[in-house]
């Protein structure tokens, strides 16, 4: 195959109309008539509503209708596509009627003719509630009384252990086994565009229609129709330009159902769009993860076994995946490395607080990071180099498919050729003699390491709740433009471009004529979304395997139309040769759709659509390595250099790898040093606004020295394994590394994340008892 | 109550009556339909919805429409000129500075200040340059890339000239 | 958040006892108090409009008085909702006298919901400072009267 | 993110925006460049009913020198002062602190005047007004007073601006002899706000010790203050690191901490002395 743009920098074709302004995310998209509705949100962790009264606000102008928790009996509960054994299933309807079991819980919603209306009529709604004592520790939450959910009498959740070998017999035949406990806390997603949802039906059709902000349009209008008890095929879900998700919007939510039931009460448009205060309370979070690690080593560094024993904060409710995050964690708690033993104890916990879900990485980050940190514990523990730690438990590359005492299979993987290459480009030998003589002079430098690796390609269908094949279509129109629908729906991926490469060299075309469509349920054939680093892995060997059966077809047809034998047909470079017999597949095209010759039995049109269902997931892999620097005064950080090596298989096109990989890194740069959601014990959210709630910006990032390996992947035809989370995976605990490194010299061993400077402050002038 | 305002946007002059409290942001995007034109918070911090005002790249969401009556404004659909794409936005298709491209519109017009002020900003210049403009996606490095294109570009341009 | 104070004043502590207790009194000094009407027993309503500089909302509130021991302790309880949230406050306030200064020593605990949490942290502690300050020398200016 | 609603009025003039705050009382408030009311005003956390726009009045934005005192009106912006080559010359703290605010976009439309009037605590303008020992000129229905930044900063978001005064100029009295001056501030990650920030203004006499001292601290407490004891500590000698330091730890005395989400009371005290120290030693630096 001649890959004139597969594997090179290929500008986005979707950038124009993007740097241009005139792309249309949900509130760019203005129907005539259009109602807003604002939403009134408890303040409350946890308290029981009293009385609504809403009579000020239907008075109030503009206003067109108020809706309570007693209106909407009709519609089901907020969708939970995960279901583990003996687990308890709160029933989330999409307003609270009798009681609010977290702030931001929708109470009731205002329909007016502006948004600054809705917004008025909103205040004037009177809401008397009884507050109830929260629940908001994990610890305390699985320990008894007061429930989040009294029906239950317990606020556990489910509770699961997973994992194969002897745990017991590994830490019995240890040397040592190290504790810790380890705290992954809860972090807010942040998508720079709020969700949004504009619904509009029309009755004569009986035909709703919902644009959402959205990962995922066709579960969405499944789950959707089953909420509205609608029929599906009258429902058509639009995901125009997603201004970003990492997860947020791979949801389906209490608004998106709301919505459509309002628009149909009504019979107008009606939009809501949400504010960033509401998207703190009341959109996913991530991680909430609080654990206790213990990984048995031999002295000379081999880990014999690692149990972590978790409490998954699951919040008050669950929305689509909420449950499933932790078995995520208990699926890559082998890292990178052979261990013969491993377990997981989940406690999934709910507290009164919004729920957690998948945040870049949904649970894997947290494994990692477990599992990274372990091994400089083991590091310091023996005195030994966290590189050579980490290399001691490799597997080889003649070990793959590698099986994980946690039940997988790594696809294919050189681990010590991506090291040695971060190795080699940081120069490592030369920092740690730097590192010396900083330290010498007083200085609090921190090398930190990482060699993740990450479970991409989501997944068999097997092991996902709600299929994990991608759908593509594949279409080449008479006038010889190329069609490419994708069920693999982007939010900023830049599916349109990688696609249109893989078409544009699979038929010999130019990108410029490969149009790829998405996000629109009734035009693009079901599709499962953008999510877990499966939109090229998964959709794009969909779009792949398409252009092939097409390509088949186009070959028949064009051996027909020249009187050629068809074994005798090469294609190369957008033609059909035999001989001297020449065609373009554009005129091909044409004859098919035109229909006047087809071979005997030979259908019309120039078509294929394929289903993708992968065997395994993928597993790309890497090293990360930074160097951080602690000012003793303030205990503020400063990053000196980023070094990645990763490994995602094929490339499609390295300018958005790199893109990935960068944003990945700095999403767990937030996570490392600034992000936290922090409720207060009455339930209170006390970082609702981005003036609390620290996203990395320009001036905190480091420069990142990007390098790659590349091991394809044998799960797929394009050898690609995903990229989309590797950053966010792989960076998180090199960082943390990096400055627990910095202040070792203190006899620090860990600290939990964020690191902000006070805590580091305090352990540097010895203010408060340090870490073991 | 209502105010009258006079504005020019993008080079064509607008009046409309307005209630006092409407912000500019909502003006451009609901009045004028000028969708580029982002929100991403409520307090002022994201610059999502940075235009230029009178030359200067302010946050939309933080001025009253009726404070900018008689102001001469410029929305990110405005930098292209017949066609032409600015620098600036050249470098961000180039370099790939932006993913969901939300925050796009606000960095282009916060980068395009930049280089009005300072031709040939360093490394450091630029991040301090969109330090109020908030970024998801790309961990900011393609877009400081995509600034040093434009800079380069405009060099030339301007040596051209 | 916990919240603790010592103000001295400069009127004798019977005299500020019945300031502090007299529910009149009590509205000229709470900051921002429109309006405070006896309920029941020892429990008020009031209609506050409370704020500090530009940043003001109105709640509605009811403040109660518990533990009553002339001159020298009582408890009050203050719990206001309204469009910015809701504030909770209770505080055993200690009274003692030394050379015709009463000194009010107070430690109670306070917590906001709503908007004044999500959006109001950084602040929150410094304003129930200020709010007391005002407070205190509002009484103070009414024991000497 | 949407306001309640308010009229809106832009006044022509300083006496027409006096008289119509006399006219409507507290429920009405002075717009100038709107980076402090309408944020709070978003939030529904300030519901004014009016608002007096004073951006459309002529001459209140200037930077002027006049004799030893450099005038700066109420409606600069921040932008302005950073950018001023005259500035950065005669009053270099001035522009140091200017630039030390929010963003780009909030300085080109930010202005001195709104920022000094809504007092936030964490705000960067009050340390520098303070360590510049400035005057406040604010115009009322009976005429023009002036308020020393000292007595400025009243309390939480609290100024001794009297209802029915509108700050017209700022007077910043300019050093004379060698001098040096410097503003470091611990930056709020998330809103840019100062953690803490501290302005250092001192002079030095032929034989390099330290002649006069001014500090001014914001971010720290409830309102910016003056580091009285770290200035007495610095006056007459030589500030030389050691004196820098012994000075830096008075620079919190007697001051009670903020406290939040991101620095307790104690690790506050702590920053105010370590940016007081590098302050001091910044502003020497830049003495020489």
């Amino acid at each position: 195959m001649a890959t004139k743009y597969v594997g090179n920098r290929v500008k986005r074709t979707e950038d124009p109309r993007l740097i241009q302004g005139l792309g249309h995310y949900v509130d760019d998209i203005k129907l005539p008539d259009t109602l807003h509705v604002a939403f009134v949100r408890s303040i409350y962790g946890h308290a029981r509503i009293t009385g609504v009264d809403a009579s000020a606000a239907a008075k109030a102008p503009g206003v067109v209708a108020v809706y309570t928790g007693k209106d909407i009996g009709k519609i089901g509960g907020v969708p939970c596509a995960s279901d583990l054994p003996e687990m308890k299933k709160p029933e989330f309807l999409v307003l609270a009627s009798n009681k609010a079991l977290f702030v931001g819980h929708a109470i009731a919603a205002v329909v007016a003719t502006d948004r600054y209306l809705a917004k008025d009529a909103a205040d004037m709604i009177q809401v008397d509630y009884e507050e109830l004592p929260a629940v908001t520790e994990e610890v305390k939450a699985a320990a008894g009384a007061p429930y989040v959910h009294e029906q239950f009498g317990t606020n556990i959740a489910y509770k699961l252990t997973a994992g194969e070998g002897d745990i017991a017999a590994a830490f019995r035949s240890s040397d040592k086994v190290i504790k810790q406990r380890i705290l992954n806390q809860r972090l807010a997603p942040i998508a720079m565009e709020p969700r949004g949802v504009l619904a509009r039906y029309y009755p004569g059709e009986q035909e709703l229609t919902l644009w959402s902000s959205t990962q995922i349009p066709h579960l969405m209008r499944t789950q959707v129709a089953l909420m509205l008890g609608m029929p599906e095929n009258r429902l058509r879900v639009i995901t125009p330009e997603v201004g970003g998700g990492f997860g947020s919007k791979l949801n389906v939510y209490a608004e998106e159902a709301l919505l459509g039931w309002i628009s149909m009460q009504l019979g107008q448009p009606v939009k809501w769009i949400e504010s960033r205060r509401e998207n703190f309370q009341s959109t996913i979070h991530g991680r909430a993860q609080l654990g206790d690690l213990e990984i048995g080593i031999r002295k000379d560094g081999t880990v014999t076994g690692l149990r972590y024993n978790v409490f998954a904060d699951m919040g008050a409710y669950y929305q689509l995946l909420t449950p499933a995050i932790p078995t995520l964690t208990g699926l890559m708690l082998s890292g990178s490395y052979k261990i013969p033993a491993i377990q997981i104890n989940v406690t999934a916990v709910f507290t009164n607080k919004m729920s957690t879900d998948a945040y870049r990485g949904a649970g894997r980050p947290e494994a990692t990071y477990v599992v990274e940190r372990a091994m400089d514990l083991v590091a310091a523990e023996l005195g030994m180099d966290p590189v050579e730690v980490r290399r001691k438990n490799f597997p080889a590359p003649n070990e793959f498919p590698f099986k994980t005492a946690t039940g997988l299979f790594y696809d294919s993987g050189d681990y010590v050729l991506a090291l040695e290459k971060a190795l080699k480009n940081a120069d490592y030998k030369k920092l740690g003699e730097e590192q010396k003589k900083a330290r010498a002079a007083g200085r609090l430098v921190g090398i930190g390491v990482s060699t993740y690796v990450e479970i991409c390609a989501l997944g068999p269908s097997a092991a996902l709740p709600a299929g994990g094949w991608e759908s593509a279509t594949v279409r080449i129109e008479p006038t010889g433009t190329v069609t490419v629908l994708t069920g693999a729906s982007p939010h900023g991926q830049g599916q349109e471009t990688s696609f249109a490469q893989i078409a544009g060299d699979e038929l010999g075309v130019s990108i410029e004529a490969v149009t790829v469509i998405h996000g629109d349920t009734s035009i693009v054939q079901y599709g499962i979304g953008t999510f877990g680093s499966r939109a090229t892995a998964v959709g794009g060997t969909a779009v792949f395997v398409a252009l092939q059966r097409l390509k088949e077809k186009a070959s028949k047809l064009a051996a027909h139309l020249m009187g050629v034998d068809p074994a005798t047909v090469k294609f190369a470079d957008g033609r059909f040769t035999s001989g001297a017999k020449s065609m373009a597949i554009q005129e091909v095209a044409l004859h098919a759709h035109l229909a006047k010759s087809l071979p005997e039995g030979m259908e019309p049109g120039l078509s294929a659509t394929y289903f993708f269902e992968p065997k395994n997931f993928t597993f790309p892999f890497g090293t990360h390595i930074c160097i951080a620097e602690v000012d003793k005064d303030t205990g503020e950080i400063t990053l000196q250099r980023y070094i990645a090596v990763d490994d995602c298989g094929r490339v499609i096109n390295p300018l958005l790898v790199d893109g990935q990989v960068q944003g990945g890194i700095v999403q767990a740069l937030g996570q490392a040093f600034y992000e936290h959601v922090v409720y207060d014990e009455n339930g209170q959210l006390l970082t609702g606004t981005l003036m609390d709630y620290a996203l990395p910006r320009a001036t905190n990032c480091p420069w990142m020295e990007l390098d790659r390996t590349e091991t394809p992947s044998p799960v797929n035809p394009l050898g690609v394994k995903g990229v989309g989370e590797a950053g966010t995976i792989g960076a998180t605990p090199c960082l943390v590394n990096a400055v627990i490194d910095a202040l070792a010299p203190l006899g620090v061993r860990h600290l939990d994340m964020p690191l902000k400077p006070e805590t580091l402050w305090r352990i540097i002038s010895g203010n408060s008892a340090r870490s073991a | 109550m209502k105010v009258p305002i006079q504005v020019t946007v993008n080079g064509k002059t607008h009046a409309h009556e307005v209630e006092p409290r409407v912000l500019l942001v909502h003006y451009l995007r609901d009045v004028l339909n000028l969708t580029g034109t982002h929100i991403g918070c409520e307090t002022s911090l994201c610059g999502a919805c940075t235009v230029m005002l009178d030359g200067q790249a302010v946050k939309s969401c933080t001025v009253l429409a009726a404070q900018a009556n008689g102001a001469h404004i410029t929305t990110i659909e405005g930098f292209a000129v017949n066609g032409r794409l600015h620098p600036v936005q050249e470098g961000f298709w180039e370099r790939h500075g932006l993913q969901c491209g939300y925050c796009t519109p606000g960095m282009i017009v916060a980068s395009a200040q930049l280089l009005e002020r300072n031709p040939d900003p360093t490394e450091a210049e630029i991040r301090m340059a969109i330090e109020g403009n908030l970024c998801r996606c790309t961990g900011y490095q393609h877009i400081v890339e995509a600034v040093q294109y434009a800079a380069r570009r405009m060099k030339g341009a301007a040596a051209a000239d | 958040m916990r919240l603790e104070g010592t103000h001295e004043l400069h009127a004798p502590r019977d005299k500020v006892f019945a300031a502090l207790t007299d529910p009149q009194v009590l509205a000229r000094c709470i900051p921002g108090c429109e309006s405070l009407e006896k309920q029941a027993g020892d429990v008020y309503t009031a209609k506050l409009s409370a704020g500090v500089g530009a940043i003001k909302g109105v709640f509605q509130a009811t403040v109660r008085m518990a533990d009553m021991r002339p001159p020298e302790h009582y408890r009050l309880i203050v719990e206001g909702k309204g469009q910015p949230g809701f504030l909770k406050g209770s505080g055993d306030m200690d009274l003692t006298e030394k050379d015709g200064i009463t000194s009010i020593h107070y430690v109670g605990e306070a917590s906001v919901g709503g908007l004044l949490a999500s959006v109001g942290q950084r602040m929150v502690e410094s304003a129930a400072k200020m709010l007391a300050g005002k407070f205190f020398s509002a009484l103070e200016a009414e024991a000497q009267k | 993110m949407i306001p309640t609603p308010f009229d809106y009025i832009a006044a022509k003039s300083l006496d027409e925006a006096v008289a119509l705050l006399g006219k409507h009382g507290e429920a009405a408030k002075i717009l100038a460049g709107g980076h402090s009311l309408v944020p709070a005003m978003k939030l529904r956390l300030a519901q004014p009913q009016v608002l007096i726009d004073i951006s459309r009045i002529k001459d209140l934005a200037y930077i002027r020198e006049e004799g030893n005192s450099l005038r700066v009106g109420a409606m600069t912006t921040h932008y302005a002062l950073e950018s001023s080559k005259r500035v950065r010359v005669v009053s270099p703290l001035l522009a140091e602190c200017a630039a030390a605010i929010g963003d780009v976009q909030v300085r080109n439309r930010g202005t001195i005047g709104g920022s000094v009037v809504h007092a936030d605590p964490a705000a960067d303008w009050p340390a520098a007004m303070i360590a510049l020992r400035v005057e406040m000129v604010c115009a009322g229905a009976k005429g023009e007073r002036v308020i020393k930044a000292d007595d400025f900063f009243v309390d939480l978001l609290t100024t001794a601006i009297a209802p029915g005064e509108v700050l017209r100029e700022i007077r910043i009295p300019l050093s004379q002899g060698r001098t040096g001056q410097s503003y470091k501030k611990v930056r709020h990650p998330a809103s840019g706000f100062a953690v803490v920030g501290v302005a250092v203004n001192l002079g030095l006499d032929a034989a390099g010790k330290c002649a006069n001292a001014s500090i001014g601290v914001t971010g720290a407490a409830a309102k910016a203050f003056r580091a009285g004891g770290a200035e007495a500590a610095l006056t007459g000698k030589p500030p030389d690191a050691a004196v820098a330091a012994a000075a830096a730890a008075k620079a919190a005395d007697r001051q009670d901490m903020n406290s939040d989400l991101y620095a307790s009371a104690e690790y506050r005290r702590h920053l105010v002395e370590v940016t007081a120290r590098r302050a001091v030693l910044a502003a020497v630096g830049a003495a020489k």
